[in-house]
């Protein structure tokens, strides 16, 4: 890309997007709790910061607590003409929202032959943070189930501002899962990894289309996929297994749904193994899903089984120790790769 | 605009019959296993829908139920295209892909029917904003059930309506059940309408039985929505003459009461006003009546000439790409 | 087993299960919409029908129509010493009451580090059976991925009485679910296929513990694992195979959380083959965790991918014809056969 | 009964004053890095705890919200217990698996808070319910803020208590803000407590800056549940003194207006009625928060000394057999 970028952290990225958006078309509005009152937050994670003083409270809506109605009241705007950007402020709150997400928003277009359309994005914060079970949640996986929902998760400060305007501009609610350790608070640089959240994002308008995967890092020996923060987990240890000989090749998918299988199956289909990384839990989780996809498209060239590296099948707990268990890490993932490796 | 032209009074009765009419007809054909699902028959509540939507523009908006029939007619959809629907046709309202309990059609502001009790609630309120941020001028009409008001779905959209004085107003048709359930087991209050308090807006009981009462108590309600001055919920006391769906045998209600309320009639009750004050003869009124019987035959003609979808149909329709590119 | 047994529907079955523990254990009590009214439904289902004549209304405990409040009272309930079966009228209106059931039934008992016990059951009808998209869906895959949920699926009249009492018995919450058209309404029999939903019911105690799979049917060539209503159909398929010299092994888990692992990969080791068939939507569902799970375990007896039945990614349509391109049927699960003998 | 014994004044006084050492103690500890985690301070809202609590027998329940250090000490969960809890060991009211939002103890009827807002209303009165099928005659107080009552699940619960008359009371602590959201904002209500009129049952506005009024105004409630009366909405009138959670500068209210309501404080308050009146010397008084110190002091200690879990103690207690076997 040519043209003048700035350094952004990812909250920075999703801010200017936002803004860039709104300045462009007048029906984008925000809503959501604590997202514009004056000498707020500007939303749990700070992303809507300053951005009703441009634009006003009433395009900067904030809300009760109420995350039913604020999905509902997505809804209906979209079908009004609108095209909202709601938030919660973590994303273990949508479970309050469900039926307007999964019967109402993703629905409505199909429970009409086609004649509604819903566009809307639904943002949400996942990931764990020594908060406990119900403020760590990565429930992606859910979404991932919703026929009519389309899902994204952006790792870079770059494609947050693409995906998100992609999402804005999608005429399909878009699920748009944020992680609360990439947002780009100070000090998470060195404890995410080797690639930093915070990077080079144009001043100008741009896009990334929804389904296309990236590939962070090339290898030939194993594939790893990985989301979110945990692809920064897969960097660091591709980086550790380089040096003992291994090179792993590792892919972002960026959007879950749609999903690029195909850049999936292309790797495997050079390195011969997968590992697949989530912080989700396993038992149901999105990991499951590449696993059963992948085996089925491309069997022929696995070497050895595909190994998920997921959370485990609990509840986030508190105490960080545990926790530091429980969210999958770099450590985690050299072994499974090693352990694909001498399969047999 | 798809509302029968004419004297108001005239048409709001063409309306019932015509609810009325096809509820009997429909019934009908499920009985006689012409007719896949299920259905929720909106007799005997016909003054609430028509009351209103006669009292709302053409392009003000409803959001409906489970029980859409009634709903939808009121506000214009095609009785061809719902009865299609019905059959599960190309030429429905939903194109097949919805059925009864999905009736809609956006081109006459009849939002494609929610059949998640209360779930209709925030999108209403969602609706309005939207039309309030667009300065349109246009209104929503949330129509709900008695039973509806205990969700919380319906709560928080209540809430969000208030404080934003949003141009939507909450039809609640308060017909002593859900279901099976008598409300007044399931609400500690004497008026639902006493509920708006709880949120800042005011709360009105009408009789539900007489579309013109319902007509009447509209007006200022969707004037004072139209105009800023924010929600009102209207709970209309109604009766549905039938089960609550197929295989209802009504055993939790009384053959007595169900008289009590088939003596109120509706539409009987509009035709003697009509006749008594000359608004029509009794030829006219009996003529609507044969009009709408005509309708109906062409209605079950139209949908049972009508194609149905293709099995991989079913694979269209999720995403909104495919009628864009 | 020995003793006195009974032909039942489903519907008759769970009746006896609730029967039989509301007799022997007075803490356990049924909530619900129209569950209980005097000359009601017995439930949208008639499974508890009468029981409000036995045992009162205040242990066959109409509700409002308030979902979050049932899953809600439940989990209090359960909390204050009681054993709650609670029910929402179609699996649809699970999406309702996801807080409560996500977030504090699955929850509590790891969030007080182990010291809060939530004993209850919530019933859910689920399947496709002419009435859209709002009241078709077969959600069981969102709960699998929830830690601290069970779940349980029956399939027959005999498992589903001694499931239900086991689910009863669990000091866990349970999610059941039982599908709409195997209650046992006439007419059924003939169309869901070889097994008959109506069988013989020992009239006296027992339970199914949890985690046990049911082989179906033996076979050497191909092994299927179908749930609910799909093992008729996976039944109905492999007698159709079985003319084509094509033996099936078909599994019937019985309850997804806990999953027997052991049993399939025992069989696919035997037929080194496997077809998962769900009425679940594909991305996301149960049949993509079983798929990552064997090909996990049995990546080395496996002769060809593990091939996924299930229902496309889209809601559930209202027309017959597009309803029943929807649901796997026989034919689907009998192509998918032949497919994996075939692959390569 | 870990209540402490003597005048009920005196007590009250004393849990006042736990709580808001607590809360200093922990505060300190956090901005110090040595705890991990977030916290949400009770510091000026102490008189609704610790009121409530006074009107409730130890053998009642208690529910809480992410803001729940107040609340567990105010019903008697140690303090200890609470400090190792912050401190993610295993001594901890919920074994380092809760941390700040989830803390309770089963063990003095207060339960594992639930930080889900308002997730905690149809769980208490879930409690209630299985209280009074089994004719305990124990109540539950249902604590929650005033943002809470714009969910649906306090509606759903709010009504279902109603209707069954359960012995649960909401104790709604108004503070005025919902993180940075004025509840007027939110709420078209001059008193929160008039939303419980919508459901049939009475509302009450405290002074929740007065721990005498808060007591006083909930012993015929707690009375009127226990007897079958039914619910109570009571809405105590707070302030809390520091930010929603840590981070926030408090840039939404004015400092006047923290002044106004410190000039409330009720521990002062109370220590003035508690002299003026002879129940306790000046001297006496001073005691109190001497000792509460060095309880605390001992509470840092005995936390710091408690061992952490080991990493794989994750996997625990996701199911009940574990400790049934
Ligand atoms: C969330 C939800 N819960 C339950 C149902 C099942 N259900 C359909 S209609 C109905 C009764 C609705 O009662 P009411 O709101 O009074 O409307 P009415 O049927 O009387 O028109 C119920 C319980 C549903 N569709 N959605
Ligand atoms: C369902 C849900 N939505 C949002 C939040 C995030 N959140 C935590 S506390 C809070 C404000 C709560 O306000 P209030 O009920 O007045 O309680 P207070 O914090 O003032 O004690 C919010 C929005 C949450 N925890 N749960
Ligand atoms: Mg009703
Ligand atoms: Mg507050």
């Amino acid at each position: 890309m040519a043209g003048e970028t700035k350094t952004m952290t990812i909250a920075e990225a999703l801010r200017e997007a936002i803004r860039e958006e709104m300045r462009r078309d007048p029906r984008v509005f925000c809503l959501g709790e604590d997202i514009g009152i004056p000498g707020g937050f500007g939303g749990a994670f700070t992303v809507t910061l300053g951005l009703s003083d441009e634009f006003g409270r009433q395009r900067i809506l904030d809300t009760p607590i109420s995350e039913a109605g604020i999905a509902g009241m997505a809804v209906g705007a979209a079908l009004a003409g609108m095209r909202p950007i709601a938030d919660v402020q973590y994303a273990d709150f949508l479970f309050c929202a469900m039926d307007q997400l999964v019967n109402q928003a993703a629905k409505m277009r199909y429970m009409s032959g086609g004649k509604l359309t819903v566009p809307m994005v639904m943002r949400a914060p996942c990931g764990a943070t020594t908060r406990a079970a119900q403020h760590g949640q990565s429930p992606e996986s859910f979404f991932i189930h919703v026929p009519g929902l389309k899902v994204a998760c952006p790792s870079t400060a770059y494609d947050a501002k693409g995906l998100l305007k992609t999402a804005i501009r999608d005429d399909n609610p878009v699920l748009f899962f944020e992680h609360k350790l990439l947002y780009g608070s100070k000090g998470m640089r060195a404890e995410v990894g080797a690639l930093s959240p915070v990077g080079e994002v144009p001043i100008e308008d741009y896009t990334i289309p929804f389904g296309q995967a990236v590939v962070r890092r090339e290898g030939t020996d194993v594939t790893i996929v990985a989301k979110l923060r945990m692809v920064y987990e897969a960097l660091a240890a591709a980086e550790a297994l380089a040096a003992e000989g291994i090179e792993c090749e590792v892919i972002d998918p960026r959007t879950l749904v749609p999903f690029d299988t195909e850049t999936v199956v292309a790797s495997v289909a050079k390195t011969e193994h997968l590992v697949v990384v989530d912080e989700c839990p396993r038992t149901g989780g999105w990991a499951g899903e590449v696993a059963a996809e992948i085996q089925e498209k491309a069997f022929g060239h696995l070497d050895a089984p595909i190994h998920r590296v997921t959370a485990p099948d609990t509840p986030v707990p508190f105490a960080p120790v545990m926790e530091r268990f429980y969210v999958p890490g770099r450590d985690d993932i050299a072994r499974a790769v090693q352990g694909v490796l001498q399969w047999r | 605009m798809p509302q029968p032209p004419g004297d108001p009074l005239l048409r709001m009765y063409r309306q019932m019959v015509r609810i009325r009419q096809f509820e009997e007809t429909v019934s009908r054909l499920f009985l006689e296993g012409r007719l896949p699902g299920t259905l929720h028959l909106y007799a005997g509540q016909e003054a609430c829908a028509v009351g209103v939507c006669e009292a709302l523009k053409p392009t003000d908006w409803i959001t409906s139920t489970h029980r859409a029939h009634g709903h939808a007619i009121a506000k214009g959809v095609s009785m061809d295209s719902m009865m299609a629907e019905l059959f599960a046709r190309t030429t429905g309202c939903a194109g097949g892909y919805g059925g009864s309990m999905h009736m809609g059609d956006p081109a006459v502001g009849a939002l494609t029917a929610i059949a998640i009790v209360a779930g209709n609630a925030p999108v209403a309120a969602g609706m309005a904003l939207g039309f309030r941020m667009q300065a349109t001028g246009q209104v929503v009409a949330c129509f709900t059930g008695d039973g509806a008001l205990n969700e919380g779905a319906f709560h928080e959209a209540a809430n969000m309506a208030a404080i934003w004085d949003l141009p939507v107003i909450f039809v609640c048709e308060n017909n002593l059940y859900g279901a099976s359930t008598p409300i007044a087991e399931v609400v500690k209050l004497e008026r639902l309408s006493d509920r708006a308090a709880g949120y800042g807006f005011p709360g009105i009981t009408v009789d539900g039985m007489d579309v013109q009462a319902v007509y009447e108590a509209m007006v200022p309600v969707v004037e004072r929505a139209r105009t800023g001055g924010g929600p009102t919920l209207v709970e209309c006391l109604t009766y549905r003459y039938t089960g609550h769906s197929r295989n209802d045998t009504r055993g939790y209600r009384t053959r007595a009461e169900e008289a009590e309320w088939k003596a109120r009639d509706p539409i009987p009750r509009l035709a003697a006003h009509l006749t008594a004050s000359g608004i029509a003869t009794e030829a006219e009124v009996a003529a609507i009546a044969e009009e709408v019987a005509a309708e109906l035959e062409r209605a079950v003609r139209f949908a049972e000439e009508s194609p149905s979808p293709a099995p991989e149909d079913c694979l269209r329709h999720v995403f909104a790409e495919e009628v864009r590119g």
